[in-house]
């Protein structure tokens, strides 16, 4: 099943590859095989047992005995992964809709963003820290292409500046799964398996360096982030919207399975390190979003702040700050993604990003600007949708064991509602700015239709987070002894 | 090996400074064709060691191979290069290359003087040809064939290379 | 006075670093494969000196120098030719002027 | 005297000569090169015949073990792979064409029996039957260019010899002996006071050797020589001399320093960090593509001494895996900027721009090596990487392993910079590129090694792996 | 009365904002119709409630709660809770929301965004029931900030005017400052208790089982976030700019019933800061100045909807003032008053903004002739504001003052402080009255772009007097439910059926009410002089104390102070942190790819193209690793071990 989920999208790209280029059947193509995998995470959702805590639907081929090294074809998601993994599916088939006007070469991006969307499955999916770190790879070159060919702006600084930073992080990775794996002595890749031992304190704290490094410039964790507006802010619509709803997502998927599951005493030592530098990303993240005058990139510094609280939760350790931080993650993931597709639609009709040549928009594109002032409401935390509660459960995790950092994190949220507002204020509120922008539309069906989707997740996440929170807890709380938190 | 006869020993310093003198005009020499002369001069003068170390085969061979063929070579190339008037002149390396060299000499005199080599066993053979022979076409073969693929080569080469469209 | 092993890879050693000189610091390049034929002969010095202390009866060494003469000459050709080659396209054989390829 | 060991070399130096024959007697084009590329069959059937057989033969000059058969036909392919590529290329020395498939093949000759030899003679020979040859082969064009290529490579590669031999002759005084296994029984007994001319013959023996592997400092002709050399034959330079080189120093180092009191592991270990990082740093500001692969190729080899460095059984068998998807990796490259440079008319990374929508399987061949090159999947470059670095960890060399994996990100940038030209800038000219059939087959063929060694990589380990035990076996 | 039915409180208004939202949006006028139907429905329901619960036994309440979010041991809940302040505060925000949504209709006619305006009504209304509702601090908190978030939608319901959009975006981050306080309660709460239900704190907190510094702590963030949303010191001054908004929103959530949800919630959690005498007495000092101060700022203002929004500030202080010196049935009583009489005075207001297109004081005067209802109704509600007896202000002013001085210390002060406070809202209050209904009209031009009507002053359609005059009903009675109702008085009903016992000790004080009638009376006397008959000239009075003119004109530089703060600081740091992160980070790793670029320029110098070059540094690699190895070589031997 989860292989099926994998290989459906690469199953597209062939087919796209070899199909004549005609620009409905490209579109055809695309939307069928992100959407199959979508389905196919629903079954799995609806099948997912919540009473048992370790992987399900596991797929485990051996594949590799040789010489001490013994790697298994090794799929399957637990409470962790899978509200994560759906997210993505649901991210990948709202990208191709997200996608529907690209016109200039528009095979080739099809082709990308089904691998890439394939690539991230993979992450999600794989319990095999080898079989995990080869999906980790596979989606940094897609990525490159989508940046560099389709973007805007500085496209190929943006896209060598991310594959450079992807590539330093994760060449520390695999330095670390190496370093683990052989002083591990189990012979085995398996992360969970490797989750249980309990391996010697010093070692804990060198491999956790070499690990978190890759995840940390992933999340990304101040003083790693400077990739991230760049890329975020020259990529293409859609990439945006995978980029900051998924990609950055594998990062702290990664330290919460990878790393802190693995070296739990390091996390534990490491733990003033990793609030401190959480509340930099949260605080951080959000004053400098204050000084954007472009809005892609005002929404990409918010995700650096956002993606802050995650590192918040990981830090904290508490089973309530772990779920919050999961539920952080897909809730991000919906809000940034739907911000970053109105930005992009913003882009489409206006023809500028710059907030002080837009203004007065709402009244010339009525839906677009107040689903905007949703996903705006939603990042900045309005209880009722998925961000609050995501947030909320942070702090409240976070409050008992780093009580300042949580109040620095409840404080910033007064931030993120200043320059989420005053965003809001200065581009879609007042009077239309410029006669070019008299004539600007609102969205169509297609515009539209992935927005209602996101809208009515967040709204849906909001109101009843249980959803999400009994899978993750299904998971979290082994996690959680093992921090002993 | 080790000889004190007087003319062996005055044998060999008159041929090794026939054959560093030789090497020395080859690289001291201003004018091309007298470095191809000394070259000769030093080929003969190796020859001569050869003969004093008995390995008289190999002293013919060097005549043979290297003061007839390989200097007649070299001789044709710096007729055909044309670079005569030009001389034999020194690049900008000349002192760290001199340098180097001494660098290298004292490594390799410093190795040379204090290694104790393995002790062979057995006579040295009167007749070295035979054994050369039973040696070449015995145990060593493969690389005789080798070589003479190796020569089939550097003969195309030289040609194809060589040769004027 | 005796003449012993050491002398004679005194020799050697002399007449490799002196052929090493010439290549290094000489311009003409048919006096650079001349100084490398010279580094070969000091090699060779050097096998057939050791094989009659370390291998007296297999005559190993000499067997090697026969090789390595052998090579140098095929060497030799190659080298001269390929200065040949070199003086047609640039009209000359200056070691120092012969670097379009570089960086 | 049982010559069937030899017979996959005999063969192919008949197979050269008959081309050469040929040459004389045919005009029509194709004829050689399907002669040359169809006559490695029958070395390759020798070869077959070889496989499971171990033992000395011809006097121990010849080495019969999965290590060298696995390498004789890693060598007769890349012959064949590069000779295809030449299809066109030939164009430009017509006169010649016999003479380059005949030099490829000898040059091959020996380059399978640096892989199988453990013998000083035989090696210094094969070595030479592998280089001259290749000398020839660079300065074939007949431009300034390739004419400096030749010199340049034909006077280091002479260099290198004489220091090779000086490093050899003090083995032979150390030990009287001149096949490995005697070296290696000798060279205990040779320590104390001789510690000095020890470490003397190991570094003149890594000068030698480092020549053809391009280490850090032999490595300045390898830019040079790639640029002004023909395009194949620096395909064949940077992916079948090269891995000679490395079968032959991991078989003599591990065999003839097996017992010597001497650390030579570290040399390779300080050496690689030198090559790749200069390698991978000097690449950065390149602009032509031969000589931006010649540098990662540089890099490549300071990756390939982390194996070496690395020793054990895990560190050969990860050289020699990384040295098979190399060989794909780099000979896809080199095949796809032979076919795009026979179009295109430059090896100017700026003249690739657009490529990707001029020629958009060529393109993606290029970047599909690059990628590999990169060690990214899903290409045989990624588990090669994991593989080597992972002998160097389970060996406690962390800090190389770290030196390492950075190397591998820095190189993103030179690597994506081609993939830049080709994919996001505009075509300056329009119109699609041609490739002709056979290099079109050879790049396929090199392409479809890159992906199927990245799914069967384990398969293929356990064959790198046989290989590699039986270096260690006495 | 089943308890789950509760939840019908909010989900009939909810529903009516999504059938706004996704049905009716075309049809504006249906829009309007959904609305009403579903507020009345929810008054109906309100109705039932107060009846349900005066019906209960003392003591007991109707509650129902779910299971929110389940982590592990913790249990997020949320649940409503019926007693007998959420029947009052129901009866209260039901009624003045249907009234008002029936008023809009006449307001807010012909105007292009009549259906959102009925959705987002909908949608405040339901969130302003929840809160009230809500039987514990999360719930609260959550329609806290959804009523904050109406409030914002709401005041830039005109978001194409610029100061509209501004001040909606100033209510919110506002608010919001003061509800990190409530946040940060709420953490500190659950913490100490694992639990947010504020009956399981009331008991706590009265078994004196929680931590002197905890209880501190979660009162005075409940009391910041009370601060931000009943626009107290020093966080008021977003009321004043909120008045951009339509004024039927003015009048519900900006006067009757979102600003009075603070001290509606330091009323449910009086225990807390009963338990935390030095909150309290925070809470007491901090009502007893904004109620002076922001009279002192409504003398001077010539917006109409300003002076009333100063005088909802400083009423909103008085309240704080009551609940802070242990009030409890007093505050909110005044609370329940002035819901109403507020509502009225903004609903008339509205009236005569209507029918003039302007907002100016100074461009009314004498539309007693135009607009005799309005003139009438906002005569009530003006009487009970001044606190004159027999109107409702009084009583339950009276009742707070009282409170005050029984509280003794600091409450002396506050009762002197609260009837200068009297005397000046006497005096502000007619001033607005006479300045609008008195003299003759001074009216100029047309009205502004979005009302419809043009000419002279006329009286609103009867759509909007109706709710005027049901406004004006208990704006003049309400004060009498001080002495009898259908359960008990309100004091009586009020604490019955509660989860923890208020003091409450009725009683009238005969000083008290006299020296409170004739502050108002002296007040109203006052305004008489300067602006109804023109015996003393405003003008050459403000100039006489020009300098505290200009101070309460520039509203104690209070706007000035956070602008500062805002741009100056808050923006310059971010400034900075962005220089920073684009030259000093992100320089950092500009800097390494500059410095990797460098060191292949130099390296490649290396490769000069010149063999012999070549040939030497092959020779030197060869010493060097010689030397390293012939003289090192030990030393490393040595070191590896």
């Amino acid at each position: 099943m989860l292989t099926a989920i994998i290989l459906l999208p690469v199953a597209g790209a062939l087919l796209l590859a070899v199909l004549p280029p005609d620009r409905r059947l490209i579109r055809a193509v695309s939307v069928t095989f992100t959407l199959l995998p979508l389905l196919l995470g629903i079954y799995l959702l609806a099948n997912f047992n919540l009473t048992q805590a370790g992987p399900q639907f596991v797929e485990r081929v051996p594949w590799v005995r040789i010489l001490g090294f013994n790697v298994d074809y090794y799929l399957g998601v637990d409470g962790l992964s899978l509200p994560l993994l759906l997210l993505n599916l649901l991210l990948g088939f709202l990208a191709v809709l997200v996608s529907w006007n690209i016109s200039y070469r528009d095979r080739e991006y099809f082709i990308l963003l089904l691998i890439l969307v394939a690539a991230v499955s993979g992450v999600f999916s794989a319990l095999d820290y080898f079989l995990f770190f080869l999906f980790w790879e596979v989606e940094v070159i897609p990525m490159y292409l989508l940046i560099g060919v389709w973007g805007t702006g500085r496209r190929e600084y943006s896209a060598v500046k991310y594959l450079i930073y992807t590539l330093v992080g994760s060449a520390a990775m695999l330095f670390g799964i190496l370093w683990l794996y052989f002083t591990a002595g189990i012979g085995t890749f398996d992360m969970l398996e490797l989750g249980r031992l309990n391996l010697a304190r010093e070692f804990q704290a060198l491999v956790f360096l070499a690990l978190i490094f890759g995840f940390a410039v992933k999340l990304p964790v101040f003083p790693f982030h400077t990739w991230l507006p760049d890329a975020h802010t020259d990529a293409p619509t859609a990439v945006s919207v995978l980029l900051a709803g998924i990609l950055l997502k594998m990062g702290g998927y990664g330290i919460i399975r990878g790393v802190v599951n693995i070296a739990p005493e390091a996390a534990r030592i490491y733990a003033p390190l990793l609030v401190t530098l959480a509340v930099v990303n949260v605080v951080y993240g959000a004053l400098v979003c204050l000084n954007q005058v472009d809005l892609k990139r005002l929404v990409a510094f918010s995700s650096i702040s956002h993606m802050g609280y995650v590192l918040m939760g990981i830090a904290a350790g508490t089973q309530t700050a772990l779920t919050g931080a999961v539920l952080q993650m897909v809730s991000h993931g919906l809000i940034t993604g739907m911000l970053f597709s109105l930005v992009g639609l913003v882009y489409d009709k206006a023809h500028t990003r710059q907030i002080p040549d837009l203004g007065g928009l709402a009244a010339r594109m009525p839906i677009i600007g107040w689903l905007f002032v949703f996903a705006g409401l939603a990042a900045l935390g309005l209880p009722g949708l998925s961000g609050f509660i995501a947030e909320f459960l942070v702090f409240l995790g976070t409050f008992p064991v780093w009580p300042l950092a949580a109040i620095l994190g409840v404080v910033t949220v007064v931030i993120t509602a200043g320059y989420i507002l005053w965003a809001v204020e200065r581009v879609f509120f007042g009077p239309v700015k410029r006669v070019a922008l008299e004539q600007v539309g609102d969205a169509n069906f297609v515009e539209w239709l992935p927005l209602a989707v996101f809208a009515a997740m967040i709204a849906f996440i909001g109101v009843y987070p249980r959803w999400v929170t009994e899978i993750i807890n299904v998971t979290l709380p082994q996690l959680v002894a093992r921090l002993g938190g | 090996m080790n000889t004190s006869e007087p003319a062996v020993v005055a044998a060999f310093y008159v041929l090794s400074a026939i054959t560093l003198g030789g090497a020395a005009g080859v690289v001291f020499g201003r004018n091309m064709f007298h470095a191809a002369l000394f070259l000769v001069a030093s080929f003969f003068g190796l020859a001569g060691i050869y003969v004093l170390l008995q390995a008289d085969f190999l002293a013919a061979v060097q005549v043979l191979i290297y003061a007839g063929a390989v200097s007649i070579l070299v001789v044709f190339a710096i007729m055909l290069t044309r670079q005569v008037e030009r001389g034999n002149e020194w690049n900008q390396l000349r002192v760290p290359g001199l340098l180097l060299g001494l660098l290298l000499l004292i490594g390799l005199l410093a190795v040379f003087t204090q290694t104790q080599w393995a002790a062979g066993t057995g006579p040295y053979p009167t007749d070295t040809v035979q054994v050369l022979a039973r040696q070449l076409f015995g145990p060593w073969v493969l690389p005789f064939e080798v070589a003479s693929v190796l020569l089939l080569a550097a003969l195309v080469g030289a040609i194809i290379i060589a040769r004027e469209e | 006075m005796t003449i012993t092993l050491t002398h004679y890879l005194v020799l050697s050693a002399t007449l490799f670093s002196l052929g090493l000189y010439g290549a290094l610091s000489k311009r003409n390049a048919v006096t650079i494969l001349m100084c490398l034929e010279l580094m070969f002969n000091a090699v060779n010095i050097a096998f057939v000196a050791l094989t009659r202390v370390v291998a007296p009866q297999l005559l190993t060494g000499q067997v090697f120098a026969l090789f390595v003469i052998t090579v140098a000459a095929a060497e030799v050709a190659v080298g001269l030719a390929i200065v040949l080659a070199i003086y047609r396209q640039r009209r000359t054989i200056d070691a120092t002027e012969v670097d379009l390829l570089k960086w | 005297m049982d010559l069937t060991p030899i017979l996959p070399e005999i063969s192919l130096v008949g197979l050269a000569i008959l081309v050469i024959i040929l040459d004389f007697f045919t005009r029509r084009k194709g004829t050689l090169l399907l002669v040359a590329v169809g006559g490695l069959v029958v070395p390759a059937a020798f070869s077959a015949t070889l496989i499971g057989r171990t033992g000395s033969y011809l006097f121990d000059t010849v080495i019969l073990d999965p290590y060298a058969v696995f390498f004789k036909f890693v060598f007769l392919l890349a012959a064949a792979l590069v000779l295809l590529a030449s299809a066109d290329y030939v164009d430009r020395f017509r006169l010649y064409d016999g003479e380059y498939y005949a030099l490829i093949l000898l040059s091959a000759t020996g380059m399978m029996l640096m892989a199988s030899t453990r013998e000083l003679i035989s090696i210094y020979l094969a070595l030479e039957l592998a280089t001259i040859p290749l000398a020839v082969l660079a300065g074939l064009q007949k431009d300034a260019r390739a004419a400096e290529a030749a010199l340049k490579y034909l006077l280091l590669a002479g260099l290198s010899s004489a220091f090779l031999l000086y490093g050899m002759a003090i083995l032979f005084g150390l030990t009287g002996a001149t096949d490995l296994v005697g070296i290696s029984r000798g060279l205990p007994e040779a320590a104390g006071l001789n510690r000095a001319a020890l470490a003397m013959a190991l570094v003149l023996l890594v000068a030698g050797f480092g020549f053809k592997i391009s280490a850090v400092p032999f490595q300045f002709w390898a830019p040079d020589v790639y640029e002004g050399a023909p395009t194949p034959v620096t395909a064949y330079l940077s992916v079948a001399s090269k891995m000679a080189g490395f079968a032959l120093v991991l078989r003599f180092f591990s065999t003839a320093f097996a017992n010597a009191a001497l650390d030579w592991p570290l040399i390779f270990a300080v050496l690689s960090v030198f090559t790749m990082t200069l390698g991978n740093i000097v690449a950065l500001v390149q602009t032509n593509i031969k000589r931006l692969l010649a540098y990662s190729s540089i890099a490549a080899a300071g990756y390939v001494m982390v194996g070496l460095a690395s020793g054990g059984d895990l560190g050969a068998s990860g050289l020699i895996f990384f040295l098979l998807s190399y060989a794909f990796t780099n000979l896809g490259a080199f095949i796809a900027v032979t076919a795009i440079s026979q179009q295109v008319g430059s090896d100017d990374i700026a003249d690739y721009a657009g490529l990707a929508r001029r020629a958009p399987l060529l393109a993606f061949a290029l970047t599909f090596c690059l990628i590999s090159l990169l060690g990214i999947p899903p290409t045989a470059g990624f588990v090669a990487k994991f593989y080597l670095f992972a002998g160097a960890v389970q060996q406690g060399l962390l800090w190389l392993a770290i030196i390492g994996v950075l190397n591998s990100a820095i190189s993103a940038y030179y690597y994506i910079k081609v993939v830049r030209a080709m994919y996001l800038l505009e075509p300056k000219v329009l119109g699609p590129v041609k490739v002709s059939a056979p290099v079109a087959l050879a790049l396929a063929a090199s392409m479809a090694g890159v992906l199927l060694v990245f799914i069967f990589a384990w398969p293929i380990i356990g064959v790198t792996e046989a290989a590699s035990r039986s270096l260690f076996v006495r | 009365m089943a308890p789950d039915l509760a939840w019908l409180f909010i989900l009939l208004p909810l529903l009516s904002f999504l059938l706004c939202v996704f049905v009716t949006r075309p049809y504006p006028r249906l829009s309007g119709y959904v609305t009403i139907a579903a507020v009345g429905a929810t008054f109906l329901l309100a109705l039932l409630a107060f009846w349900a619960v005066g019906n209960l036994p003392a003591d007991r309440t109707i509650e129902s709660s779910i299971q929110w979010v389940v982590i592990g041991g913790s249990v997020l809940k949320v649940g409503l809770v019926i007693d007998s302040l959420t029947a009052i505060m129901l009866i209260i925000v039901s009624l003045v929301s249907f009234l008002i949504q029936i008023y809009s209709q006449g307001y807010m006619a012909g105007d292009p965004g009549y259906s959102r305006y009925y959705a987002f009504m909908s949608l405040f209304t339901a969130s302003m029931l929840g809160l009230v509702l809500a039987s514990n601090l999360l719930l609260v908190f959550i329609f806290w900030e959804l009523v904050g978030l109406c409030s914002y939608l709401l005041i830039g319901f005109w978001y194409q005017r610029p100061a509209a959009a501004a001040a909606a975006k100033k209510a919110f981050l506002v608010t919001r400052l003061g509800d990190l306080g409530f946040l940060t309660a709420l953490l500190v709460a659950f913490n100490a208790t694992g639990n947010l239900d504020i009956r399981h704190l009331i008991d706590l907190a009265e078994a004196k089982q929680l931590a002197g510094i905890t209880l501190t702590a979660v009162a005075l963030g409940i009391f910041s976030g009370a601060v931000g949303k009943s626009a107290q010191f020093p966080l008021h001054v977003w009321l004043p700019d909120a008045m951009e908004g339509p004024t039927p929103v003015s009048a519900l959530i900006h006067a009757a019933t979102m600003v009075a949800a603070g001290v509606y919630l330091v009323g449910r959690t009086l225990p807390l800061f009963l338990a935390a005498p030095d909150v309290l007495l925070v809470v007491a000092v901090i009502g007893g100045l904004t109620a002076f101060i922001a009279a002192t700022m409504g003398l001077v203002m010539t917006d109409i909807k300003r002076v009333l929004a100063y005088s909802t500030i400083s009423q909103l202080g008085y309240m704080m003032m009551g609940l802070g010196v242990g009030g409890f049935v007093a505050g909110i009583f005044h609370l329940f008053n002035h819901a109403f009489f507020k509502a009225l005075l903004f609903l008339a207001a509205g009236s005569v903004i209507h029918s003039l297109g302007t907002q100016d004081l100074r461009e009314m005067g004498g539309l007693r002739r135009f607009m005799p209802v309005t003139f009438l109704t906002m005569l009530a509600g003006a009487l009970s504001l001044a606190g004159l007896p027999p109107f409702s202000g009084f009583w339950s002013k009276d009742e707070i003052l009282l409170d005050a001085l029984r509280f003794g210390g600091v409450g002396q002060i506050l009762y002197v402080l609260g009837l200068v406070t009297a005397f000046l809202t006497a005096f502000y209050t007619f001033r607005m009255f006479f300045l609008a209904f008195g003299g003759e009209y001074r009216g100029v031009g047309p009205a502004p772009a979005g009302h419809s009507h043009h000419g002279p002053p006329h009286e609103s359609p009867p759509v909007m007097t109706v709710p005027l005059i049901l406004l004006a009903v208990p704006s003049v009675l309400s004060g009498f439910l001080a002495f009898g109702g259908i359960f008990g008085t309100f004091g009586e009903f009020l604490i019955s059926r509660l989860p923890w016992h208020p003091h409450y000790e009725p009683g009238l004080d005969p000083t008290t009410m006299a020296l409170s009638a004739l502050v108002s009376l002296l007040g109203i006397f006052g305004a008489y002089a300067f602006y109804g008959a023109g015996w003393v000239s405003p003008e050459a009075f403000t100039s006489a104390f020009r300098p505290i003119h200009t101070l309460l004109v520039n509203r104690y530089y209070m706007d000035h102070l956070y602008n500062w703060i805002a741009r100056r600081v808050v923006l310059g740091v971010a400034a900075v942190l962005d220089w920073v992160d684009r030259y000093g980070v992100d320089g950092v790793v500009n800097a390494v790819a500059e410095l990797a670029v460098m060191m292949a320029g130099s390296l490649r110098l290396l490769q000069r193209g010149w063999v012999q070059f070549y040939a030497l540094m092959v020779t030197f690699g060869i010493i060097l690793l010689a030397a390293f190895f012939g003289f090192f070589g030990d030393l490393i031997a040595l070191l590896r071990g």
